[in-house]
């Protein structure tokens, strides 16, 4: 048997290597569609045929359970979010993120506060040390946090503020230089996941997700694993 | 009744009137004539149904195509008519040769009598089959224009002016093949031509059309002999008559004919003894004497009477003459009329030069 | 390098593009010959509609298309309540959104080829026995044969290059509604630049392969026919 | 060697290769003669700079406008020409009025010699100018085209049958213009025709062309008494003949003209006495006679001697006569030479119907 | 109902749509007629590459300019090393984008306008006194006008309508490089329906009223000038 799954474009590539091991554990087979949550949201209000959903935020799974499209209490965090202040070059990003000081900048990288938790993430964080007002202006704003990882890696924008498991794979160092935003300058970014169709193996796939074994891979991707409730 | 073409069209365009209701016969060439404007293009595409007058009768050999009263309206694909534009328009996308059978190849073929090898020979157009449209001169495309509508094996033949652009000898071969097209198949042929000599050779009846209104109408002979219509004044008078093959001298190449009114020594004719022909004579190659001449190179010299006389430009006249009861223009001028006395009635010797005859 | 589901993905695409672009010039050639001759006041107004769905986002666009075919939109909830069967999230309903999304591309280079026609080249046909649908097929297609292939080749073309409203109302399921520009944008959200770069590649050579062909034989056909 | 236009062009067009090489005056009418498909349209083409042959060379009055040898080439737009097309092809987006006035506007002021209201009244298209082509009918058409070269204000004004459509009262409007305005402009026209009544009336010299290549070149006069030539086979042979006029007779509208051979009565010419001009006898409109006639309606008997003889299609003969050293063709039936015995050298009378002569 | 952003990002977007389409009408038109005259063998081959862009989905596209653009790609590390200037993220970087992306648009509907035009009617105009230049304004646009209508209609639509490249390229700067579909797009992504659907409903009113007007002065001048 088969399980649709809505994933969060960020979280598509550990979504998949989890996916393969629940797959070889049970023979089931997981497919996976990735997107932009938004889009997800809408087609999932409109009668999309998918059994789960992987969200980038909890406000959209939260919204999908009122409005009793989601399975009521199947709702939970799959993964933290963990925020870096990122740039391809070496040595260029400072431990403690003092570079955002430089006026020299011209392009600062964030994502869409108003549409991508890390946009909101990363505009808390330059609130909180004063510098939001005067990156107006030189701020560039991806649609979605993938959008922005693109600015810099391109070189496009010098820096940015993007997701740390964009840069981290299980296994290996990270390229370039970052600072490791302190979890106490932003709310935490939850990614949540719903069901959405009711079915064993959605539920088994669900169970599965929170398995230390699935946790192990989302920290390995860079992600905080959620406290075990 | 049910032979004859019949039409009624009443087509405003612009500021110009097409109004016009008559009948032609269902066989024939009838010729239109008028001057550039008269609305000779548009009564050909009202008859073959390219235009859709607010009022509108068109009767063909019992056939009604067009009454606007009834709502009755008879596309022109079903009329089965050959029509040659004024301006070639042939099918650009097409070669010479698929522009020849494209009405061809969608005739019935119980209906296909003409033959692509025939209309190929008859316009010369034997080197041009593979051509483009763009690739051939103005004439070789009226060409093959003409042998599209031919190809289209019509009931009825509407030719706009089809050798405005054509050197004589290309029209002295194509218009043989027209009279003999009518005369074998009886298909009728309405013809618009500038060209008098054109006109004479293949118009049995003449329409004249002058502001989109219909002038004057009938035979050609008839229509010729008139002295008071505008196509004498622009074109050359001349009788027109029928006459029959009486013998051939071949030693001279010359043939005697035979009519009402005696005997005239033309140019051989190809035709066999006993055929009826029809001859006609400019009124501008007819002298006039009051005595029988001497030894002179004019071969048909007869006596007719002077029956009409008008004047006919400056210090010109055309004279009427009845050659034993046939009719037979003379122009002359003012000044000969004056010296001989000629007055109605007077006899004279009608001198006519052999060769001015024509078949 | 290409994966299974990139090779599914590229024969939906395919055939997605080879149905819209059959279901624009099936019904398009009529409409645009249509607005080429017709002499109706207001059509202008008509011209107006057909190009209006090229200034919305594409997304909004399939937003909007969403929440119409959806099972509490208009079209959607209509269907349903006739046959019990929604457009959304189904093969046919990427093939209504890119239908729609593609019309002006198709409709507009016909209608220009089209108006280029002389009457009088028309009227010629008809004395020679042909009737309105022979004198289309014989002499106006072979005429606006340029158009025509720019009307299909770009009709094509938008609809593989379509994204924003298939991803839209198809939902990107894989084997069903995922068409090849949303797996290569997938594969760039996700990183996977090698796979993305794979399969941009793979599009465009086939695609300039096809242009290529197309272009070529109509340059070929050109020479023959017409002065350039 | 300054004045004159002179080429040399070799152009190769699928089958067909135009390859003419020779020099024409740069003044009067220049009339361009061949059969349908000869090339006179390419060569045409070719002196308007529309075609560029891979060997070319055009001299225009002393200024090179073509010369493949060393790389020239100015353009059409800077050759100040008047090119009257085959086929029309107006503006099918401006109206007649601005159709007309496009070459106008762009010519510069000094050289702005014709006037719209002039050319507008000499082709009367006074009620068209506000109508776009399509509006227009065949004639009216060509009529805008003609206007509109010839308000180019050109230095050379090149006409491919330009007439072909117009009905014969307009003609007789427009060849009488085109005569004056080669004379009083001195504008050299190079013109296509098939009609020889056109030729003779605007021609000054004739070019004739066969496949691309050509076959003869001369005066008008020279070219039409040459019974050599295919011109004289597909149309009217007949002598050309510079005369002066003598006097008016106002009662019969005659003038009367002297020649070097003698006197002539010809239909009134609006001339004043004095004046030259240049009248045309048709050899079919000669008779000849052994013995001075009595009277008769032909006003011109002249005393001739045969000089030539020569057969002329089945049956008939072209006579080449002197009229005191003047050349005169007379055409008659072989039967006719035989009866009256005419050889070279034999003494006749050449009766001449007055109205057959042409100005 | 609409926001200050909102007013500035629709400012930013007709000023992108006409700067782009000028730009494409300016530099297309010659190559249009230029392609649509030339005999050149190999013209297909840049027939097709002119298409090619279409292919793509524009946030594909979007991506491949963006790393062209950044200081390692070819054309960024040109400007970088000729002024160290980059157009990442402002307004020129747009219009760069839009007129690559726009520009079959353009250039299709003008070449086959152009090649209906007889040589002859060329050739009439060059006897009379009208050099190259004045026979395309005097003869060739005004006999085209249906077709250089359609182009630069459906350059502007497209242009404002566009919305992958644009939101790559551009970092949806607002003020700067926002624009209107990305406006749109953000509402609807956002979940604020109603500024989506104001500013939907907007857009389309006035692009209608544009196309409307265009359109209706396209209709009264063909029926004036061609028999239709
Ligand atoms: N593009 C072409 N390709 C091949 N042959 C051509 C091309 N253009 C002209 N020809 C041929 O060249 C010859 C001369 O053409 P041209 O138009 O000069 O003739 P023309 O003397 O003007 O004839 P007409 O009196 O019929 O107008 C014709 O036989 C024509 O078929
Ligand atoms: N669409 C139109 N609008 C206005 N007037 C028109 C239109 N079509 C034709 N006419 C006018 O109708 C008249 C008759 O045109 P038609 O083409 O029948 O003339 P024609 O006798 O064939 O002339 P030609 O010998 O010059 O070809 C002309 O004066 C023409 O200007
Ligand atoms: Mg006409
Ligand atoms: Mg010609």
């Amino acid at each position: 048997a088969e399980i649709r799954v809505a994933v969060a474009s960020n979280f598509a590539e550990t979504f998949a290597v989890i996916a393969t091991q629940f797959e070889r554990h049970t023979g089931h087979k997981v497919i996976q569609i990735t997107g932009s949550t938004g889009k997800h949201y809408a087609q999932i209000r409109n009668g999309a045929p998918f059994d789960a959903y992987f969200a980038a935020d909890a406000e959209r799974p939260e919204q999908l359970e009122q409005q009793g499209i989601a399975l009521p209490g199947s709702r939970f965090t799959y993964a933290l979010g963990k925020l870096i202040l990122w740039s391809p070059l070496m040595d260029y990003v400072d431990e403690e993120g003092r570079i955002l000081a430089d006026g020299n900048i011209r392009h600062l990288a964030i994502a869409n506060p108003r549409l991508a938790p890390y946009g909101r993430a990363a505009q808390e964080v330059l609130q909180s040390r004063g510098e939001w007002q005067s990156f107006q202006g030189r701020l560039v704003r991806g649609e979605n946090i993938g959008q922005t990882f693109q600015f810099v890696s391109s070189g496009n924008a010098a820096l940015g503020f993007i997701a740390r498991s964009q840069v981290m794979r299980p296994g290996q160092s990270i390229k370039g230089s970052l600072w490791d935003v302190p979890q106490s300058l932003y709310s935490p970014i939850e990614q949540q996941a719903v069901m959405l169709r009711e079915s064993d193996i959605a539920r088994d796939f669900l169970a599965f997700m929170r398995s230390e074994e699935s946790l192990q891979t989302i920290r390995g991707f860079g992600y905080g694993a959620p406290d075990a409730e | 009744m049910s032979s004859g073409i019949c039409f009624h069209f009443s087509l405003p365009l612009g500021e110009f009137n097409l109004e016009i209701d008559t009948e032609i016969p269902g066989q024939g060439v009838t010729a239109l004539f008028g001057r550039s404007g008269s609305g000779k293009t548009s009564l050909l595409r009202c008859i073959a149904g390219l235009e859709k007058p607010p009022l509108a009768f068109l009767r063909f050999n019992g056939e009604i195509w067009h009454d606007t009263g009834q709502g009755l309206f008879v596309p022109p694909q079903q009329r089965s008519i050959g029509y040659v534009f004024q301006e070639g328009v042939l099918f650009p996308h097409l070669r010479a040769r698929e522009n020849l059978l494209f009405g061809f190849k969608r005739t019935p073929k119980l209906q296909q009598i003409e033959s692509l090898q025939r209309v190929v020979d008859l316009l010369g157009l034997h080197n041009l089959l593979q051509r483009y449209p763009y690739q051939l001169s103005g004439g070789e495309k009226q060409r093959v224009a003409i042998g599209r509508a031919l190809l289209n094996n019509p009931r009825l033949l509407l030719m706009d002016e089809p050798m405005a652009s054509l050197d004589r000898s290309h029209k002295k071969e194509i218009i043989p093949y027209l009279e003999c097209l009518h005369r074998s198949t009886n298909i009728p042929i309405i013809y618009v031509t500038h060209d008098p000599e054109e006109l004479v050779r293949v118009a049995d009846r003449l329409l004249l059309i002058e502001a989109g209104r219909l002038v004057a109408q009938g035979a050609l002979e008839e229509m010729m002999a008139r002295v008071d219509l505008p196509i004498s004044r622009d074109y050359d008078a001349g009788a027109i008559i029928s006459a029959r093959i009486l013998e051939h001298d071949e030693e001279f190449h010359l043939t005697r004919v035979g009519f009402k009114g005696g005997e005239l020594t033309i140019a051989a004719i190809d035709q066999p003894v006993g055929n009826s022909i029809r001859i006609r004579i400019h009124a501008k190659d007819v002298s006039l004497a009051l005595d029988p001449p001497g030894p002179t190179s004019i071969l048909n010299i007869l006596p007719a009477q002077v029956m009409e006389m008008q004047a006919h430009g400056r210090g010109r006249m055309v004279i009427r003459l009845e050659v034993g009861g046939v009719p037979v223009l003379a122009r002359i001028t003012q000044k000969s009329q004056h010296r001989l006395g000629l007055e109605p009635g007077s006899k004279v010797y009608a001198q006519i030069k052999s060769v001015a005859l024509l078949a | 390098m290409l994966s299974e589901s990139d090779l599914t993905a590229l024969f939906i695409t395919l055939k997605l593009a080879s149905v819209t672009t059959l279901i624009l010039m099936l019904f398009g050639t009529p409409f645009a010959w249509w607005l080429a001759r017709t002499r109706w006041r207001f059509k202008f107004l008509l011209e107006a509609l057909v190009a209006l769905p090229l200034v919305l986002p594409p997304t909004v666009l399939g937003f909007y298309l969403l929440v119409a075919l959806g099972p509490h939109g208009p079209i959607g909830g209509l269907l349903e309540a006739l046959g019990g069967y929604s457009l959304a999230f189904t093969f046919t309903g990427l093939v209504v959104g890119s239908v729609f999304y593609s019309l002006p591309f198709v409709i507009q280079p016909l209608q220009n080829a089209f108006s280029a026609i002389e009457e009088r080249t028309l009227e010629a046909a008809s004395t020679l026995r042909a009737t309105a649908l022979d004198r289309f097929f014989s002499v106006v297609l072979p005429m606006t044969r340029s158009g025509v292939i720019t009307a299909a080749t770009l009709g094509f073309a938008h609809t593989i290059g379509e994204f924003g409203v298939v991803l839209m109302i198809g939902g990107s399921i894989p084997g069903e509604t995922q068409v090849l520009s949303i797996a290569i944008y997938d594969h760039v959200e996700s990183l996977e630049y090698t796979q993305a770069h794979w399969l941009s590649a793979a599009l465009l050579i086939f695609s300039f392969l096809v242009l290529f062909l197309v272009y070529r034989m109509n340059q070929r056909q050109c020479e023959q026919g017409t002065r350039p």
